[in-house]
């Protein structure tokens, strides 16, 4: 079926049609990208369940790390470096970010004496 | 059908996998985190079998395993980080994660990206999350040493957030599903070879040696059009240059005819690395984004060094009392010093 | 002093450069080609930037007043300052008519001062107005009375306001000067919305004077009757501007005029089917407007309870200035009503369809003179003398409506020209008996107070008022009423509305001697009115402390029995005195020509062959040309109405209360029209009555339905929030996992939608 | 090379000033720490004339002038917010050193680094104005935020403030994590980071059929990523706590720069993708000549966000006590209103302002960022002394009761600051406001402009709450222990009322402008021009010949049969 636009209502929904465009041989894009998806969601997951503050941005750095292998796939899909030097400065900005992380996490741990993030709950309403 | 995978047994495998992931969450009573690997792994496994056999019929030869591989083991380090109870493991689990996601990064041959990973990430990020880790921690007691703390063991709201992750899941392995079966690539942009061109000595060079240039013969060079000064042109004026197909042009020995070796033809030391393009990508690009990440790390290292140092401040009241506390000593030390001119006040 | 100067200005090297420039124009409006022959060539004249003091000098006098308010003083500080202002302005105004004249008339000027509102959304399609002020011999007209009085009324004012110096004197001389200047606008603005900000800025100052005493309930009433029913005629003018951009795209008047010419030929062609109905609906529009604020039928109820504010505030708004901003608009409109004056067929079977067989310039005339009428017949059976000043206003505003209408522009301005002075000095001479009596305007309870000491000013400025108003042959009013009658007499079809003109100006005679003769001679008698500010203010209150009892004072005021009428100061003999000679010496404008000279190079200029001015057949009165016939008619008319006066209210006259008048049992028709011929009970009942039964059953649903909506939709957010509220945990994670959440609908959504 | 650079003079001097603040900041002579606030002021000075007089039209984008226009504003209302900041750093500890209880000691003071992080935040923003490139763009949206979550940290000494900054830094994390997955996708539908091309290749697969779902989800994420930054629903929660941990005038900056710099990034993707993305793509076919709509489900989920933000804000500021709350609700509900003109595009082409959504939306920028100014300052200057003698931010409403009386200056600002964020009539407020109603209309989108309108009512009754209370209410006693700032020895806090001085300025000048030839809305134009990228012209004849013969387009049969197909 030629048909630009492959899906339609969700209880029929048909997730792929056609030949699929491989980036290794028996590998096709779909398969990078739903590691990716599927790293992403389980850091998602981690930053809403733990109650650790280091674990939690531990989670955000699984996130990172999830659009770094879709980054690198799509690179590769299109033949281009734009990708990788995309993350490079992911990386970049994850060492930043987890270096504040680390030091407010410190700070606050300095404070309450736990680093449990679920006790900073005075504000509300 | 001409599908991937059916929707049905992939919104199915989908919440199997979230009580996988649910089942795995440390949490009060059950410790079922093995019960929920195996459902968690049952279900990608079941995932990837699919999308496995379905390449197979596409007629693309054998699955490549060291994909799976790498994905399996990703993936099952990265629920553990997640699950793991203790955050030092967590930390580790991460590693485990960042060197897997490295071979899944050269099997797409981005090999200095998986090396640049595996040290800047593994080595140096990952030590620094150990260290803050260690020093918010209270080090192990002798009689406690298995001892954990309670937010650490028990999980918040795991029923919800599970749910709502795997939600945005399946929104996110719809769309994706659904784009990358129609995407095509943008030849545009797709990198070519022709930053060797700008070094025409090493071309000329290396052409030489793989025998491609006969006696006497020359690259086309021409001047650098675009920017710069007389002096920088003159300077510049080395690049070979390419026919509208990428081919080099070479320049006949008496000078009369040009012949164009085709960039397939080119050998193989002519050919970029992984790390020289994206080097390239980097400088010619985007050098302003370079610049930016250079103020980001200072304002982080800034940030950090401000935030760290800061004394945690007492409460309102304690404050108040030191206040009163350093004003008598300091009426004291005026008293002192009325007594005892010589000792001076200590401010 | 200052209208000396300004007559004397007048001299003779203009008065031949007005009648060049209205030969000139009269010549060549023969023509089709250049049927508004002025208006055509109008150029602009370069006028320096001084001008914009005119409307700057009275703002700057009420901010003043404002900061003395503001600073609590407790003097007469505001007065002076504001004096000074007012006299300023009028010196600006002054050397400003000495520019336009030495042009030569026949042209204009805008001086751009800033800009106000410009929106252009397209090209060639914009809403300009700016605060630009347009100059031209018509503003200059109305400027020179306008601030001339004001700052000579300011004066007066200075001191019959004296009881209230503090914050009310303040507050007074503030929204004296705001006045000014939202006068200032009205005549001078280039445009219709300044002429519209003026023309609300008078009807809010005007508010806030009536309803100076606002203790008073009478006077808050007399307010908010004043405000409400210009909010009517207020609304006519917002359709007439919207109407006019909408017709004409623009509401500057140096871009409106021209577009006019083209309609103007087609007017003087008789071509009134080829002008487009909407267009000639303006004039209708700007009628209503006009009604309104000059207070014509049937709009003209609020002007006598107006008379509720201080006496300089009647004089200076309510008689000579504001009022006159009707016939201001329709003067300055003209050319809009001289394409108007067919029948507007067209608008048959609309809800138009009542207007369509009378034609714009027939409601003005005809309302003009009914109204006329009605107040004349009203004013002449009252017994406060100030009323009877504000019904003959009413009464002179309508013959000049009736000028208007009948094309005699000229006439018209002329006669708000003198009637500005001398209904000025007439209110202004009741004001002085107001203020020496303490209150007492009823002419039953007032006599002979010319002979009283001190009193012969009053009573001498009260004589000329009076013979002006009566027309008396020589005195400004008779000429300028004369002009209206002998053009309404030239022109054919307004022979009815002619002859009740005639017949008002014999009424308007004897009611104007009626107060004369009772109040100013006779029998020396006065009892005092209820108001004994005056009295304390100037330190006689010995009678406070004693306790006689007097039998004809009801109310047993002790204060009353030792009451003494003390005679005006200096302030106010110098401008009832200054405003006599200047109610006299108006009369000299008409042999120069000088309004005429000032109207006819102006957009109050008559399209020569405009229709409706035609003089069919060479109308005669009597067998005699009408423009000279009437200077002895009207000069008879007048005399018989003084001597109806004299023998009814002069002669054997014993007690200040009786008269020969009271013999005459008119009946029914005196009771009427002693009660205003019911017209405000006639409202009520028509108007007020089933607005209150309809505002009653609103009112009901507004209670039952609307606010019960309005309670719940209240409701809704509070009930929304107290639900929503939970979502504010104050938790990290529950923020973390509502917004992943949130993620995972929106997506789904997303998909759903990608189709 | 120095082509690139030469975009970046006003970031470079900013950088510079930033560099020198630090230094200046570490000084133990006092005169030459208090230089800090002067010199960044003169470099955001220098950095606005930079930003007017060196940026270049950029010719490839499809907003030739917003990098301009977008730096101007940061550079206007960073001023402000800077005379709001001084004084907020290190007031304790300077008034200790002043006295002489302890000496000055370079390793405590956070004086210069406050005012750097500030400084470094503006320089994010500029570079988000200036972007042409989705890393450009992330690594400014980064620099953006960065120096905030320090700044929430160091602003006060109270355990409120640790708390504002654990969780605006931990939930910005996770949305900066969306929107780079979603640049990610983006990059991934188009294989450039490049916004031109970005562009190019929407609009190529658009006439191809239609944006690729991967596309999509880029653009979506990226949406909901930015949400947070411009605290719109789903992402808001944290707004009312963050914002009243906070001290105020870093409040009144997170109000503001995370805000811009979120609309900012909006601007520039949506315009990659939406509105025949410059180049005559009209996803959703709509009027002949018109730029059309965003493509289907990004419009829908953007009205959606739109719709509930208004909505949630204001309806939750209503039940607030807390004056900082009801800010901070209404500053969500404000982004709602803000996306109204979003959703509605630039309109037609060669509009002017008024139905141009982008150029109500920098208008609507200035106002809220001045008037937000306006508003926090008053907070900022006023203070409370608590019962066992320590002094705390003014919070609730009964402290804020009859401050006309005793506090009348503050009082008319407040006043002021409220009506202009109520919109209304003579205030900049209204006349910024009005835009966003006329693009909505002009956009067609009947609905949203109507729940706009319901929703500035409910707004108008929790402002005119806050107004009562201030100016008609009498002092509670409460509020007796409300005074306004103790003049510290660094004399910072004048700085607020000067800077409250100044918005009241804009707010009552900038309408006169508008009402006379200098109009803000024409430089809003000029900020939202919308132009189609070189090569990409809207085709005029799918304009035009649309209404005899329909282009065939393959994907309404597809759309039509999809369905049946894969039942």
């Amino acid at each position: 079926m030629d048909t630009t636009m492959t899906m339609s209502m969700l209880p029929t929904l048909v997730l792929a049609q056609g030949p699929v465009p491989e980036l290794v041989p028996g590998i096709t894009l779909f398969h990078y990208l739903a590691v990716s998806g599927i790293m992403f969601v389980l850091g998602l997951i981690g930053f809403l369940t733990r109650r650790n503050l280091i674990v939690m941005f531990l989670c955000t750095e699984l996130m990172f790390q999830a659009a770094g292998i879709a980054l690198i796939a799509f690179g590769r899909f299109h033949l281009n470096h734009t990708g990788e030097a995309f993350v490079i400065f992911v990386l970049t900005v994850a060492a930043a970010e987890a270096a504040l992380a680390l030091a407010l996490v410190v700070l606050l741990f300095r404070r309450k004496e736990t680093l449990d993030g679920s006790v900073w709950t005075s504000m509300k309403g | 059908m001409d599908t991937l995978i059916n929707p049905f047994l992939f919104y199915g495998l989908c919440v199997l996998g979230a009580v996988g992931v649910l089942v795995a969450l440390p949490r009060q009573k059950i410790a079922g985190f093995a019960i929920g690997v195996l459902i968690g792994a049952a279900a990608l496994a079941a995932f990837f079998v699919v999308l496995g056999r379905q390449a197979v019929k596409d007629g693309a030869g054998l699955p490549n395993f060291h994909f799976y591989i790498f994905s399996a083991v990703a993936l099952f380090s990265a629920l553990r980080v997640i699950t793991h109870p203790r955050p030092i493991y967590a930390a580790l689990w991460f590693i485990l994660t960042i060197v897997s996601s490295c071979g899944l990064y050269l099997v797409l041959q981005a090999e200095f990206l998986a090396f640049a990973l595996v040290i800047v990430y593994g080595g140096a990020i990952l030590i620094t999350y150990m260290f803050v880790i260690m020093l918010a921690s209270d080090g192990p007691s002798e009689d406690a040493v298995e001892a954990m703390t309670e937010y650490d063991r028990v999980s918040r709201e795991p029923v919800i957030a599970t749910f709502a992750g795997f939600l945005v899941l399946a929104v996110l392995a719809s769309f994706m599903a659904g784009g990358a079966s129609t995407l095509k690539a943008n030849p545009r942009m797709a990198a070519t070879d022709d930053p060797m061109a700008q070094m025409a000595p090493k071309v000329e060079k290396t052409l030489r040696e793989a025998g491609l240039l006969a006696e006497g013969e020359k690259l086309v060079k021409r001047p650098k059009i675009e920017g710069g000064g007389p002096e920088v042109k003159q300077q510049l004026a080395l690049d070979a240059t390419l026919d509208e197909t990428g081919g080099l042009q070479i320049l006949s020995a008496d000078g009369r005819t040009v012949r164009t070796l085709a960039e397939k033809d080119w050998p193989e030391a002519l050919r970029l690395s992984d790390a020289q393009r994206v080097g390239f990508e980097l400088i010619e690009r985007n050098p302003g984004a370079i610049e930016i990440a250079g103020v980001i790390l200072l304002m982080a290292m800034l940030g950090a060094v401000v935030l760290a140092r800061k004394k945690v401040e007492l409460d309102e009241q304690a404050k108040l009392e030191a206040m009163a506390r350093a004003r008598a000593e300091s009426e004291l030390g005026r008293e002192a010093e009325f007594v005892q001119p010589a000792t001076g006040g200590d401010n | 002093m200052m209208m000396d100067q300004m007559m004397s200005s007048l001299s003779p090297s203009f008065a031949p450069v007005w009648s060049l420039a209205l030969s000139g124009g009269g010549g060549g409006g023969g023509e089709g080609g250049s049927a508004l022959g002025v208006l055509a060539s109008l150029k602009e004249v370069p006028l320096s930037a001084m001008v914009w003091l005119i409307p700057g000098l009275p703002l700057l006098g009420a901010l003043l007043a404002g900061l003395c308010a503001v600073l609590k003083v407790r003097s007469k500080l505001p007065a002076w300052l504001m004096v000074l202002c007012l006299a300023g302005s009028f010196a600006v105004t002054f050397w400003m008519y000495q520019q336009v004249a030495a042009t030569g008339g026949s042209t204009f000027a805008v001086v751009h001062l800033f800009d106000w509102i410009n929106f252009n959304w397209a090209p060639g399609k914009a809403f300009v107005a700016n605060f630009s002020l347009y100059v031209d011999p018509l503003t200059c007209l109305w400027m020179l009375f306008v601030t001339g009085l004001a700052a000579c009324i300011a004066l007066y004012a200075s001191e019959y306001m004296s009881h209230d110096v503090g914050p009310g004197y303040c507050r007074f001389f503030f929204a004296f000067g705001l006045f000014v200047f939202s006068m200032a606008c009205l005549v001078m603005g280039d445009n219709l919305l300044l002429l519209y900000l003026g023309w609300e800025g008078v009807g809010l100052c005007s508010y806030l004077l009536i309803g100076y005493f606002y203790q008073k309930p009478s006077a808050v009433a007399a307010a908010k009757k004043a405000f409400i029913l210009n909010r009517i005629g207020d609304l006519g003018l917002a359709l007439a501007i919207m109407l006019i951009f909408v017709k004409f795209g623009t509401i500057e008047y140096a871009k409106l005029w021209p577009m006019l010419t083209q309609y103007l030929q087609m007017a003087a062609a008789g071509q009134f089917d080829q002008i487009p109905t909407s267009v000639q609906l303006i004039a209708v529009l700007l009628t209503l407007a006009a009604f309104g604020k000059s207070a014509q039928l049937p709009l003209y109820v609020w002007l006598p309870d107006a008379m509720e504010g201080p006496t300089p505030v009647s004089a200076l708004i309510h008689a000579a200035t504001m009022v006159t901003a009707g016939v201001y608009l329709i003067a300055r409109t003209l050319p809009l009503f001289q394409i108007s004056v067919a029948p507007l067929a067209g608008l048959e079977g609309t809800w138009f369809g009542f207007v369509s067989q009378i034609s714009a310039l027939e409601i003005v005339a005809y309302g003009g003179g009914l109204t006329a009428l009605l107040a004349a017949t009203i004013g002449m059976a009252q017994f406060d003398i100030k009323r009877i000043m504000a019904y003959s206003t009413v009464s002179q505003l309508g013959f000049m409506f009736a000028g208007l209408g009948v094309l005699a522009s000229y006439g018209a301005a002329f006669h708000v020209f003198t009637h500005a002075f001398f209904k000025a000095t007439l209110f202004l001479a009741c004001g002085a008996v107001m203020h020496g009596f303490a209150g007492q305007l009823d002419l039953r309870k007032l006599s002979g107070v010319m002979w009283m000491k001190g009193w012969l000013i009053v009573g001498l400025a009260m004589l000329v008022g009076c013979l002006n108003l009566a027309g008396v042959p020589f005195t400004a009013g008779y000429f300028s009423k004369d002009v209206i009658l002998a053009e309404a007499f030239s022109v054919g079809h307004f022979r009815p509305l002619a002859w009740i003109l005639l017949f008002t100006a014999l009424l308007t005679a004897y009611y104007t001697f009626r107060v004369f003769f009772r109040v100013f001679v006779g029998p020396k008698h006065y009892e005092p009115g209820d108001e004994l500010h005056a009295h304390d203010d100037h330190g006689h209150d010995h009678g406070h402390g004693d306790k006689h009892d007097h039998g004809h004072d009801a109310k047993g005021h002790d204060a009353k029995a030792h009451f003494h009428p003390h005679p005006p100061g200096w302030a106010i003999n110098t401008v009832l005195a200054l405003l006599a000679i200047a109610s006299i010496a108006a009369a000299f404008a008409y042999p120069t020509y000088f309004v005429k000279g000032l109207v006819d190079t102006s957009t109050a200029q008559v399209a020569a062959g405009a229709a409706g001015h035609t003089h069919v057949g060479g109308a005669t009165i009597f067998g005699y040309d009408p423009h000279k016939a009437m200077y002895y008619i009207s000069g008879i008319v007048g005399a018989v109405g003084i001597i109806t006066a004299f023998f009814l209210h002069y002669l054997g006259r014993r007690t200040a209360a009786t008269s020969a008048a009271d013999n005459l049992n008119l009946g029914a028709l005196q009771r009427a029209a002693q009660n205003k011929w019911y017209v405000d009970e006639f409202y009520n009942f028509t108007i007020r009555l089933p607005l209150k039964v309809l505002s009653h059953i609103f009112h009901m649903l507004d209670k039952l339905v609307v606010d019960g909506l309005v309670n719940l939709a209240g409701l809704l957010p509070r009930a929304g929030g107290a639900g929503l509220r939970p979502s504010q945990s104050g938790v990290l994670h529950g923020y973390a996992v509502a917004m992943a959440a949130g993620i995972g609908v929106l997506g789904l959504v997303a998909l759903l939608a990608l189709r | 090379m120095i082509e690139k650079i030469s975009t970046l003079w006003p970031e470079i001097a900013l950088f510079m000033t930033t560099c020198v603040v630090m230094l200046l900041g570490l000084s133990a002579n006092l005169n030459i720490r208090k230089l800090c606030a002067p010199v960044s002021a003169a470099g955001l000075i220098i950095a606005g004339v930079l930003a007017f007089g060196t940026t270049p039209e950029n010719l490839s984008s499809t907003l030739p002038h917003f990098a301009m226009y977008g730096k101007l504003l940061a550079a206007v209302v960073g001023l402000l917010l800077l005379g709001l900041l001084t004084g907020v750093a290190d007031r304790q500890y300077e008034a200790l050193v002043a006295s002489g209880r302890e000496r000055f000691d370079p390793i405590r003071t956070v004086r210069g680094e406050f005012y750097a992080f500030f400084l470094f935040s503006i320089t994010g923003l500029m570079l988000c104005a200036g972007a042409t490139n989705l890393i450009w763009l992330f690594l400014a949206l980064e620099l953006v935020s960065l120096p905030t979550y320090v700044m929430i940290a160091l602003s006060s000494g109270r355990e409120r403030a640790m708390e504002s900054a654990v969780k605006y830094f931990f939930l910005g994390a996770l949305g900066a994590a969306i929107f780079l997955f979603g640049f990610v996708f983006i990059y991934g539908a188009t294989g450039s980071v490049e916004l031109a091309e970005i562009t190019r290749t929407f609009v190529a697969q658009g006439r191809d059929g239609g944006i690729n779902a991967i596309g999509l989800l880029g653009v979506l994420l990226a949406i909901l990523g930015l949400c947070f930054k411009i605290a719109a629903v789903p992402m808001h929660l944290y707004t009312p706590d963050v914002y009243q941990g906070a001290a105020s005038p870093v409040t009144a900056m997170l109000a503001f720069v995370p805000k811009a710099a979120g609309f900012y990034s909006l601007i520039l993707i949506l315009a990659c993708v939406g509105w025949g993305g410059g180049g005559g793509l009209t996803v959703t076919q709509s009027a002949a000549g018109s730029h059309g709509a965003l493509p289907s489900p990004i419009g829908e989920v953007l009205t959606i966000i739109a719709v509930l933000t208004m909505t949630i804000g204001n309806v939750l500021a209503v039940m607030q006590s807390s004056v900082k709350r009801v800010l901070a609700y209404s500053s969500i509900a404000h982004s709602g209103y803000m996306l109204v003109a979003l959703i509605a595009g630039p309109g037609p082409f060669g509009t002017d302002m008024p139905s141009n959504g982008f150029a109500a939306v920098m208008m609507y920028l200035l106002s809220y960022g001045i008037t937000n100014v306006a508003v926090f300052s008053v907070l900022a200057v006023l203070e409370r002394r608590q019962a066992d003698g320590t002094i705390d931010e003014v919070d609730g409403f009964g402290e804020i009761r009859g401050l006309r009386k005793r506090h009348t200056g503050l009082a008319a600002i407040f006043s002021l600051g409220i009506l202009g964020l109520m919109g209304f009539p003579p205030l900049f407020g209204f006349f910024a406001k009005l835009p966003l109603f006329q693009s909505g209309w002009a956009g067609g989108h009947m609905a949203l402009v109507l729940i706009l309108g319901i929703n500035s009512a409910i707004a108008a009754y929790y402002y005119l709450r806050l107004l009562s209370a201030a100016l008609l209410d009498s002092p509670e006693a409460s509020a007796r222990n409300v005074e306004s700032f103790e003049r510290a020895p660094l004399a910072g806090r004048d700085m607020a009322g000067y800077c409250a001085v100044l918005a009241m300025v804009g707010l009552i000048v900038l309408p006169l402008f508008q009402v006379s030839g200098l109009q803000p809305t024409r430089w809003a134009s000029d900020a939202g021009e919308y132009k189609a990228i070189p090569g990409l012209e809207p085709s005029r004849n799918n304009a035009t010949t649309l209404a005899p013969a329909p282009q065939p387009v393959p994907a309404p049969e597809a759309r039509a049969d999809s369905p049946q197909a894969a039942r």
